[in-house]
């Protein structure tokens, strides 16, 4: 069939027409191959100009369509729509931005003009390679897969929940709750925590959108965005695995903390009465905050940054408990004292800052220190450190409170692989990108809230929580289907010869071996169409939609002639 | 310096769409001037970039080829930028090693918001391109 | 295909300044944009088909270089396998490389339509690897070999070769039968006819004295290659005999790959039907006690007449390529003078005629029919 | 802890021995190794499994007709052997398999893999001549002293790395100044442990001497240094690379030989690499002339951007080069340059990713413009 290529070049008001030539343009291009049409237009965005394009495409019943305009950024989706409406396949069609990179970055109309004249014929060699590409369209299970029980998995499936989403909750623990079902008091508010977070499990428990799974974990998770296949089974028993589909996964296993033995200095494990924050946090629940001794403690040291060196990062939430420890403290012996040892104070927030203000002065003071050693006195213990000035200090307490890091949990490894998440050098879940997607994962539909993306205070949990609760809700749409990229990659059977060398460089684990076949095998559904692989196959046996060898070389002869 | 006074360099830039192809538009929206002999071509990734592409523009006669995408670490698809950086350091290795000109070829980290180092990148490779004057490939015949 | 017709030319001040000259001035006249013709590579050792478009580098042409490294049918389908394209072309090549030039058109890896193709009494090449020793020398040697029409030198093939004057093409230089400094410009096509008058060269002159040596010359190189395939076959034939000279292959499949009409993309016998699983190949080796592997040499020769002795010119570019010095070519040219024959086709003769294995008749070798009787 | 294991008769014939004992009691299925086919001294790999077969077999004799590499692949790719097979291999063919592994083109599964520290082969054309044969004896010479035998490939005069890696089995060659009356082999792998239980020898726990080792890399890491400095006089740029492949007939023969050339087609024979007519008109508005057919440099340089990560100088491209071009040094030369860029050495270690499907962090910034 023969081509017949329709060109068509925006004015853009004043904003290209003032810079280039455009008469000359069309001058220059009129005569080349395969051009069946070349006219120019006020604004080709604009009401009008779709409408005239729209006709264009129709009257002169063109074949590939190229329009000289503004950067694809701005109008390539625009008229992409406006083919598609004329019924000319979208990606028949090539944007040339004559904009943004000519008409805008020199001030000589003849160079621009130029500019402008290699650009189309590069568009116009590129769109003669061009062929149709279909939406693909693929049913999606609305439903949700939440992996963790505690605070940010219990908040993420409830606001999954409230508007009738069907959530698997999988907490491998007898009872849901987590971490903070041992802390008295939340930070801050000195509010009771227990009455929130046992408002919250109760809602789980009487929502029946909600199945929960305790002491069970996930044994399998295959497929992708909208179509995943769990398989979940008990940690108490043999009984068989049981399956069920979801469209999305919220990982939500939190985090544990560092092993403060691995530090014998601190004699956590040798010495009476050096005990972790966690232990702390669960003898002050208990209501009597006492000593080996059973009697309360007359002076108490909170070590903070325990491990931080040894982790290489800040766990963020230490610095805020310890405060709260010391008001637990205080509140409950009064002539208690208190020593906070810190090697940097960590309080961001707009609030925090109170809390410590309130917390410094009596009775409780902060001493920025290095180099502790904790050795037995007598009944009491002696906490030797470098104090700010490097001099050494010897403090005499009762007790010792261990703040250590915030550690991936337990099972991270195995969620990652199972999950195909991949761990940071820390050990925790990586987002895909910190501030683009914070809290998507490189697998679209798998999200990651909580400590399990690293340390963070309750609040900061709660907010990712609702926000992936919030993707899930608005991308995965019961009924509605889901679109996958359509420019992906595509691995040629006889010219694959089967080395993987595309398997280990895919970011997305989009490509699969056909062990029968010996060849590998692009999911189209996962594919983000980057073309990493197409650059790595050595064989040319990958090729990526839009983006093939002929497609880009046709730029290249252009960019030589 | 003064041979080649009024040449003017054929100049390819393969960037990469979220990163250094935004950045190349903020360098015109922000009416950045820089040397319009130089073509851009755009690509999802800049890992998408083989090196046979500039192989063949090379030996095709261009006088130099720049390679942009997003910053380590910032790559729309992860990891993309650092496969090219290590293909690309092999392949600036085969044109030092067989004696080409391996100064003809650039590689640039440009993020969208970076307007401003794109028009200078293109400047000043342009100013480089220029000093070494014509890629003599252009006219070889036992190619 | 037209009659043959022709001019004599004067060669002054040589038959190659002459050609030169030709092809410069049809360039100035626009007869041809481009010429596709052999050059010295600047290594000086070697060379090689180039597609000239300023005529000021045909001063520097080897119309009749004394080695052929690339077999110019492979030159010319490079340039026009994808179409016949805007510019017209004249292709300088030996008539061994014409009719693999035919022969490529035939199976669509040629497009002819804008190429004039101009072909020349052949002396025959040296061996590359001979040449390649002392360059320098050796085309001294070639020159005087050729003007002696002395064949000692040149490869085996050529030292047999019965076409060496054979015009397939549309434009051809005889010298063979011409007198001192004058040469024959003999037309075969309209396009040929069509050059030859916008030159201004009248094809009106006798060409009885060139064809009569053409004939005497090629009779004896006729009986000269019944018998040198005689004793071959002696030496080569039986399976034994066969394998002995194949085993030698190092399947480099350079013979293949120079081959001006192998023109798969993918050879079968690189392909995977070929590849087998280890207990396969022990099979094979206990069976006998011990294979050679890879196996299957001499089924890639074979396979490799089955797929092209029909077509194969006997150019021995093959030959000339085997780092094994496995007389390959030989061998091919004596099988493809059997299997052409059966058809009575030759190869890359008339471009009008279907190579036989696409075409048949409803009485043909009924001998090789299994009658009922 | 490596066991060593003593014969007292020639290198070659201990090894053939241990290779007939392996074969007749049934612990190989079949033995891999060169083969003599006529007197003259023509070799080639065979697959023996049969006893009397083994007396033509010449395991170590000089000569490369094929990389080992590519024929391993090929008698595993579709599948390993059930039970153990024995392969008698150079090291730089061995590195090729490895990197073929890599690559998913082959295994060592079931593989007894046996190398030497090897003194290098001839070009395989001396062996159709009988230069081979007559120059058997001086050959052995020099590898007793550890010295470079003459006319052998430039890329084996230049060798380093004639130590085998990942071998089960390494015989004692290179500098051994007995080795024609006494075999010493060491048993690497269990594997090796293992199924030399029961052969009659010496077994002890010797090391291989490393400085003779030491001595035998110095003399070839002078002759390198020579070599390269003549390639890399030719290479000088783009006339230079002309020079050297501007005669290349576009055969790819050195693709087709090379062990790490894998591809079901090669790149540069696919359609993408080829020239429409529009592409000639492009090119021949900016050229006086273009060579036809074209590509031949394209081709080269492209090679080395796929396998100069891998190339593990074995120089057998050199031997089916009809025009003579130094491919092997022009790679050799390259290559190694590219793998230091990444310290890593092609078949050292089947484990060890190849570089470029690999990456860290924080690297190469001297790149980033």
């Amino acid at each position: 069939m023969k081509r017949k290529i329709g060109v068509y070049v925006c004015e853009c008001g004043p904003n290209i027409a003032e810079k280039v030539d455009i008469d000359k343009v069309i001058e220059a291009i009129s005569s080349d191959k395969d051009v069946a049409v070349i006219k120019k237009f006020k604004l080709l965005c604009s009401a009008d100009g779709k409408k005239f394009l729209e006709e264009e495409i129709k009257k002169q019943d063109l074949t590939h369509l190229v329009i000289a305009a503004c950067s694809p950024k701005d109008h390539e989706k625009t008229f992409m729509e406006v083919s598609e409406k004329a019924g000319l396949n979208p990606y028949l069609f090539q944007l040339a931005n004559i904009r943004e990179q000519c008409a805008w970055i020199t001030e000589d109309k003849d160079e621009a003009t130029k500019k402008a004249i290699r650009l189309i014929r590069a568009a116009i060699g590129r769109v003669r390679y061009h062929s149709s590409l279909e939406k693909k369209e693929i049913d999606s299970n609305p439903d949700v897969l939440v992996i963790g029980g505690g605070i940010a998995g219990i908040e993420a499936s409830l606001q999954l929940a409230r508007p009738n989403r069907k959530v698997y909750l999988v907490e491998k623990a007898p009872e849901l709750g987590g971490l903070v079902t041992n802390f008295e008091k939340n930070f801050l508010s000195m509010k009771p925590l227990s009455e929130i977070i046992n408002g919250k499990i109760e809602e789980i428990n009487t929502n029946e959108n909600i199945k929960v799974f305790t002491n069970s974990e996930v044994d399998e998770a295959v497929g992708f965005f909208g179509n995943f296949e769990i398989k979940v089974k008990r940690t108490d028993a043999e009984d068989e695995p049981v399956q069920f589909d979801v469209g999305a996964v919220v990982i939500a296993i939190g985090s544990t903390l560092f092993d403060s033995k691995k530090l014998p200095e601190y004699g956590y494990g040798t010495l009476n009465n050096v005990i972790t924050s966690l232990e702390f946090e669960k003898m002050n629940k208990s209501g009597k905050i006492s000593l080996k001794n059973g009697k309360p403690p007359k002076s108490v040291a909170i070590i903070h940054c325990v491990g931080r060196k040894e982790k290489g990062y800040c766990s963020e939430i230490c610095c805020m408990y310890s405060i709260k420890f010391a008001k637990y403290l205080t509140d409950k012996i009064p002539s208690v004292k208190v020593s906070n040892l810190y090697s940097d104070l960590c309080i961001p927030g707009k609030t925090n800052q109170k809390l410590y203000e309130q917390a410094k002065g009596k009775n409780v003071n902060f001493i920025r220190f290095s180099d502790a050693e904790i050795t037995k006195s007598k009944d009491q213990l002696s906490v030797k450190y470098k104090d700010e000035n490097g001099s050494k200090t010897n403090l005499i307490v009762d007790m010792v409170i261990l703040a250590p890091a915030v550690e991936p949990a337990v099972d991270a490894s195995k969620i990652a692989e199972i999950t195909g998440i991949y761990q940071g050098d820390e050990g925790f879940f990586e987002e895909e990108h910190e501030k683009i997607n914070p809290i998507s994962t490189s697998t679209e539909g798998i999200y990651i809230v909580g400590c399990a993306q690293g340390p963070k205070n309750i609040s900061e949990t709660l907010v990712q929580s609702e926000a992936a609760a919030g993707k899930i809700l608005s991308s995965l749409v019961p009924g509605r289907k889901i679109e996958p990229e359509v420019k992906t990659s595509e691995i040629s059977e006889a010219l694959c010869i089967g080395c993987k060398t595309c398997l280990s460089i895919c970011s997305y684990g989009a490509i699969t071996f056909d062990e029968s076949k010996k060849i590998s095998v692009v999911n189209e559904v996962i594919c983000r169409g980057c073309g990493n692989c197409v650059a790595a196959c050595p064989s040319g046996a990958a090729s990526i939609k839009h983006f093939k060898f002929k497609q880009l070389y046709q730029e290249i002869r252009e960019a030589i002639k | 310096m003064e041979k080649n006074e009024e040449f003017t360099p054929r100049i390819l830039a393969f960037l990469c769409n979220w990163c250094s192809y935004a950045g190349a538009d903020l360098a015109g929206t922000s009416r950045l001037k820089y040397p319009a002999s130089i073509l851009p071509i755009r690509v999802m990734c800049s890992s998408r970039v083989d090196p046979i592409f500039v192989l063949r523009a090379y030996l095709g006669g261009i006088d130099g080829v720049l390679v942009a995408g997003c910053h380590p670490g910032d790559c729309h698809y992860q990891e993309g930028n650092y496969y090219t950086r290590r293909r690309f350091a092999m392949l600036k290795k085969v044109f030092e090693e067989t004696g080409l000109e391996s100064d003809r070829l650039l590689l640039s980290w440009v993020s969208a918001s970076e307007g401003q180092k794109y028009a200078k990148v293109a400047t000043e490779f342009t100013g480089k391109i220029k000093e070494l004057g014509e890629n003599s490939t252009k006219n070889k015949i036992f190619l | 295909m037209s009659k043959l017709k022709g001019a004599i030319v004067a060669a002054k001040p040589s038959v190659e300044k002459t050609i030169i000259g030709m092809l410069e001035k049809s360039m100035k006249k626009g007869v041809f944009d481009a010429v596709i013709i052999p050059m010295r590579a600047p290594s000086g050792d070697s060379f090689a088909y180039v597609l000239v478009k300023d005529k000021s580098l045909l001063k520097d042409a080897t119309p009749l270089p004394p080695t052929m490294f690339v077999q110019g049918a492979k030159a010319v389908s490079s340039v026009t396998r994808l179409g016949k394209g805007k510019i017209k072309i004249a292709a300088v090549m030996r008539p061994c490389e014409v009719r693999a030039t035919v022969e490529l058109a035939k199976l669509g890896q040629a497009n002819l339509e804008n190429m004039t193709i101009i072909s020349m009494d052949c002396p025959g090449v040296l061996p590359s690897s001979d040449f390649l020793k002392y360059p320098e020398k050796n085309i001294k040697l070639f020159n005087e070999a050729a003007k002696k029409l002395d064949d000692k030198m040149m490869r085996p093939l050529c030292q047999i070769c019965d076409k060496s004057s054979m015009v397939s093409g549309d434009l051809h230089i005889g010298t063979l039968g011409a007198k001192k400094d004058t040469f024959f410009l003999i037309s075969n096509s309209t396009k040929g006819d069509d050059a030859a008058n916008k030159l201004g060269i009248n094809l009106k002159d006798n060409i009885d004295s060139w064809q009569t040596k053409v004939k005497t010359f090629s009779d004896e190189k006729k009986k000269k290659r019944k018998k040198a395939h005689k004793e071959l076959k002696a030496k080569v034939g039986g399976i034994d005999n066969l394998v002995e000279t194949f085993s030698h292959c190092i399947n480099c499949h350079n013979c293949m790959r120079v081959c001006p009409v192998c023109i798969c993309r993918l050879c079968y016998f690189d392909s995977d039907k070929v590849k087998h699983s280890a207990e396969d190949y022990l099979e094979r080796a206990e069976s006998k006690g011990s294979i050679r592997f890879l196996p299957d040499t001499t089924l890639f020769q074979m396979g490799r007449m089955m797929h092209m002795s029909i077509s194969c010119v006997s150019c021995g570019a093959c030959e000339d390529a085997c780092s094994m010095s496995i007389p390959v070519g030989q061998i091919f040219s004596m099988i493809a003078d059997e299997t052409q024959a059966l058809f009575d086709y030759v190869s890359g003769k008339n471009l009008d005629e279907p190579i036989p294995l696409v075409a048949y008749k409803e009485e043909e070798l009924l001998e090789v029919e299994d009658s009922d009787d | 802890m490596t066991k060593s294991l003593k014969i007292n008769k020639s290198t070659e014939q201990g090894v053939l021995e241990l290779l007939k004992y392996l074969l007749e009691n049934k612990k190989v299925k079949a033995v891999f190794t060169l083969k003599k086919i006529e007197k003259k001294g023509a070799v080639a790999y065979s697959l023996i499994a049969d006893v009397k077969d083994l007396q033509d077999a010449v395991p170590f004799y000089p000569l490369m007709p094929v990389n080992a590499g590519n024929l391993l692949s090929r008698f595993t790719l579709k599948g390993s052997p059930d039970e153990l097979v024995a392969a008698v291999v150079k090291p730089c063919e061995l590195r090729g398999f490895v990197e073929l592994i890599k690559r998913e083109q082959g295994s060592l599964e079931n593989l007894l893999i046996i190398s030497s520290t090897c003194g290098g082969v001839y070009p395989t054309k001396f062996g159709v001549d009988g230069t081979v044969e007559k120059n058997l004896s001086k050959y052995w010479d020099a590898v007793k002293k550890g010295e470079i035998p003459d006319g052998s490939r430039p890329t084996c005069r230049s060798c380093e790395e004639f130590a085998p890696y990942v071998a089960d089995i390494t015989v004692d060659m290179l500098g051994k100044n007995d080795l024609d009356k006494q075999c010493m082999m060491f048993l690497n792998t269990k594997k090796a442990e293992e199924i030399a239980k029961g052969f009659k020898g010496d077994f002890s726990d010797k090391q291989m001497d490393s400085k003779k080792l030491d001595k035998a890399r110095e003399k070839r890491g002078i002759e390198k240094k020579k070599l390269f400095d003549e390639i890399d006089k030719k290479m000088n740029g783009i006339d230079g690379l002309i020079e050297i492949f501007g005669k290349c007939i576009s055969c790819h023969g050195c693709s087709k030989v090379c062990p790490i050339c894998y591809c079901v087609l090669c790149e540069f024979e696919s359609s993408d690499s080829e020239y429409g007519p529009s592409n000639f008109e492009t090119e021949l508005r900016k050229r006086p002339g273009l060579r036809v057919p074209p590509g031949t440099l394209y081709f080269h340089l492209g090679r080395l951007t796929h396998i100069s990560i891998s190339c593990v100088a074995c120089g057998a491209c050199d031997d089916v080069c009809p025009s003579d071009i130094p491919v092997a040094m022009v790679f050799k030369k390259v290559s190694e340059s590219v793998q230091k860029m990444f310290d890593y050495i092609p078949g050292k270690n089947v484990d060890e990713k190849i570089p470029l499907i690999t990456f860290k962090k924080d690297e190469f910034k001297e790149f980033e413009g």
